[in-house]
């Protein structure tokens, strides 16, 4: 398939184009709003039209046609094949074992993965008070892999987290728009592949600790059309009242 | 049995100052019918319980009607930042809130001991984080074997309030589409008010509907469109412009008091 | 992903001797083809853990499969005792049978904390007789308010067995009517097979229905009428005359044995 | 209304009809199954329409018209308001404390209402294995009241129980086919009401312990025309294969 210059695609793109090549048909796939749902539903229009996805409003195989806003909208429940209490859906869905990958985002991680989503500055008087950690944790410790997705910006990787809200233990990789980082020794994130004309010292750069970079980092291929076209068909439905 | 009243008849009688009330809804049929009253009614020094607390909390804040917030996502789902909560928080405007967050996973467990009359409900998880150092949360472990487990504190509200589809004349209310915790609020709480679309003669049984018992509701209340912006499945979408909206007008203080005054308390409706 | 199989050949895939076993349903879709299986493939040393043991079991049991029983109550719904079970526990005959047994909101509970991967489930019970003594609970303390209630331990059986009315031909499973237990013990087992009615081209969303993903379950099997002489909603009804009939057949050792060989060994069709 | 001669009726009638009497229009009733299912679904065939019946089948407000045989009987299914799990009525219905009026029966009641429905003789080497707890422990613990319904004999009546399975603290009354027992003084049951053509005597001489009476026993009435017309009309299906 034809591949695409860089300047015809955004780096959120290629971020959601380099999570989806990594979803397999037939995986569970446990899915927040943004990037994440881009990507798996990008993954389930190309190449894994079986990849089942879980949102946590309860929705257990979902197949939207458009990126839904919310967590809970109402395409999400009718395209279901079963929609489940928020109760059940933690107990027996999530914390029950059955996701195979989960996908986070955070305002900052750290090199072994930690995520914070709670605040900048400190608990008690923050300079940011983020959202905090809605299903984050028990996504990461439930599901057996974890996929986080998220800007490549020195402000978001950082050598010390202002507040740990979920712990990276199950993180296996990283994807922002630059590269993709996976755990090495120790946990410790290393980046393992570049997106085209993205080079190690710019993913440094961006980097808050000293970035650890894999002997020979992999080249990421562009998105191809056949990528792009069905990733921008996914396009979030406008901001008008949908009558149903 | 359910009384059949209005929204404000309902408030009135049922929510006091100082209550912690829960208005639930994931995403889906979030009561705001029944938010917007609390606010016309003037309700202070609420512990205000939801699991996201989405705009209809944003709004609760920014009017002070609100002295603590028990969460686990605060946010404006897929547009960004829910700006009076974090002016609250923040600047302490309009008045300090005092938070108690969770994690979604901890807080449906509390609102199921809640509703199951069990002073606990038990999560794997607050662990590792530092989280648990800043809630309501133990460690318990499990008599069989040895596991230490998290538990954390049923949530038993005085008053829970949820918006449904319908309700027959008898006061059994039947809501269908995502049903959040929805049944865990109603059962956990010790008043509750539904707020309905219509009133109808026979409640047909539907794929994923939850039933709820007249004799397990407190009051219900007509307020048709009653969760706009969010959504009620089978009546009306999500406004998700309205959702994008909100965050330039919640951005300023002022900008905010004029709406809220306005769509609000003097109840001019939003322009379609 | 569940492979589509033989009734026969999932038995004997997925279930070996000495494996705690639950066949679940609740009156309602008991598995009895798959009983019936074990049976004939001479299983032996099953602990079998039920909340209702049902005929099913009075069959198992008398036929030698078991060594042990879970349980919560053991007769024959509306007719009286399961004389099988009685003489295994009164006689030892055809050979002794070990008890566990709970009350069923203990075990229901505990079927909850397996498929939730909890090792525990906590109910406010157990307190006050002389069960407690007789089974596996244990105290625990509340971490908040210091009551005590009781702890159950997780169900996590090696094979959960259960009967549904549809499968499609991915393995995705629903049924629908009374859904006891059947979702938590598919999630809670190590291994589950799922007899089914029918397979059908697409399952369609129903009231009071429960979905089980393909992914949750390791083996389906088609089983017309698989669950009688418990029913399937909506395919046929409880056959009661049999219950009653039951209990003359089982009440002797010879007769019972018999009827076994003749019905379930060489299967021959019960007189309509 | 016409009352009807003793002969007229069976003594399991006369517990049926005492039982339901005592059942309020709008009660919230969990049932099982036999004369307890036959009481509750006599009240909503005459003075209690609106009496609510949950099975612990997960049925809610089911209005069979003929009597199931088992607690989860499909009739019970097709006329109910709603349809949950098992784990949820014990949980969120039943412990969670919305059922008025808990029905159970036993094997053996002792004076202070307490049951057994375990074994007769020892637990290790029962002369009579029995059913076992079922919901009856949360049943009693979980209900706002509790209607024992028994008949009336000196080997049900026993000094003292082979085992406890059910702490008797929620009985209020205690239905035979000879009358009425209610707790009075430190919980011991006490008779305060025969039933048609019964005397004291005879309550005494089929009671185990040495049966305290009230000063001056109610005589309840014997069914009426009425009553007994919708009880037989409740008549359990027969035993055929019923299609549905």
């Amino acid at each position: 398939m034809t591949q695409v210059e860089a300047a015809a695609y955004t780096g959120d793109e290629m971020m959601a184009v380099a999570a989806a090549r990594r979803l397999r048909n037939g995986m569970v796939c446990f899915v927040g709003i943004g990037l994440p749902s881009q990507a798996a539903n990008l993954a389930r229009a190309t190449h894994a039209p079986n990849c089942v996805l879980v949102y946590e409003s309860g929705t257990i195989g979902a197949k939207p046609t458009h990126l839904p806003l919310s967590i809970g909208d109402g395409e999400l429940a009718e395209t279901a094949d079963a929609v489940v209490s928020v109760p059940e859906i933690f107990g027996y869905w999530l914390q029950g074992g059955w996701i195979d990958i989960g996908f986070l985002s955070a305002a900052q991680i750290d090199r072994h993965g930690n995520l914070n989503s709670t605040v900048i500055g400190s608990y008690e008087s923050p300079r940011v008070r983020l959202p905090g950690a809605g299903g984050a944790p028990e996504i990461a410790a439930g599901c057996r892999e974890t996929f986080v997705m998220l800007r490549h910006e020195s402000r978001a990787f950082v050598e010390k987290l202002d507040f740990l809200t979920t712990p990276g233990k199950g993180v296996t990789c990283v994807v922002t728009d630059l590269g993709v980082l996976e755990p090495a020794d120790r946990g410790e994130l290393m980046l393992t592949e570049l997106h085209p004309g993205v080079t190690a010292d710019e993913a440094r750069g961006a980097t808050g600790w000293d970035l650890r970079v894999s002997d020979d980092p992999r080249q990421g291929k562009p998105p191809n059309r056949d990528e792009l076209a069905a990733l921008r068909a996914l396009k979030p439905p406008n901001g008008d009242t949908v009558a149903r | 049995m359910a009384e059949i009243v209005s929204v404000a008849e309902a408030v009135e009688e049922l929510v006091r100052d100082g209550d912690a009330v829960a208005l639930e809804g994931f995403t889906h049929l979030i009561p705001y019918a029944a938010g917007h009253e609390l606010i016309r009614q003037g309700r202070r020094d609420l512990t205000l319980v939801r699991m996201t607390p989405d705009i209809v909390y944003d709004q609760l804040i920014g009017m002070g009607c609100a002295r603590k917030l028990v969460f686990s996502w605060g946010g404006n789902p897929g547009v960004g930042s829910l700006h009076r909560l974090r002016d609250a928080v923040e600047h302490g405007w309009p008045e300090p809130l005092k938070l108690e967050e969770h994690s979604h996973a901890g807080m449906a467990a509390a609102y199921a001991a809640g509703a199951a009359k069990l002073p606990f409900g038990v999560v794997r998880g607050y662990e590792g984080n530092d989280l648990a150092a800043r809630t309501r949360v133990a460690r318990i472990r499990c008599p069989f074997t040895g596991e230490q487990l998290a538990a954390v504190p049923a949530i038993r509200p005085e008053v829970g309030l949820v918006h449904a589809q319908q309700a027959d004349r008898e006061g059994n209310v039947l809501l269908w589409g995502i049903p959040g915790v929805q049944k865990e609020v109603v059962l956990a709480s010790r008043r509750s008010i539904v707020t309905v679309e219509e009133v109808v003669s026979r409640l047909e049984p539907r794929p994923n509907a939850v039933f709820l018992p007249s004799w397990t509701v407190t009051a219900v209340a007509v307020a048709p469109r009653g969760a706009h912006p969010s959504y009620a499945h089978g009546y009306y979408g999500r406004d998700n412009g309205f959702y994008e909206r909100w965050d330039e007008i919640s951005r300023d203080r002022e900008r905010f008091r004029n709406w809220m005054a306005r769509h609000v308390l003097e109840r001019e409706p939003l322009p379609v």
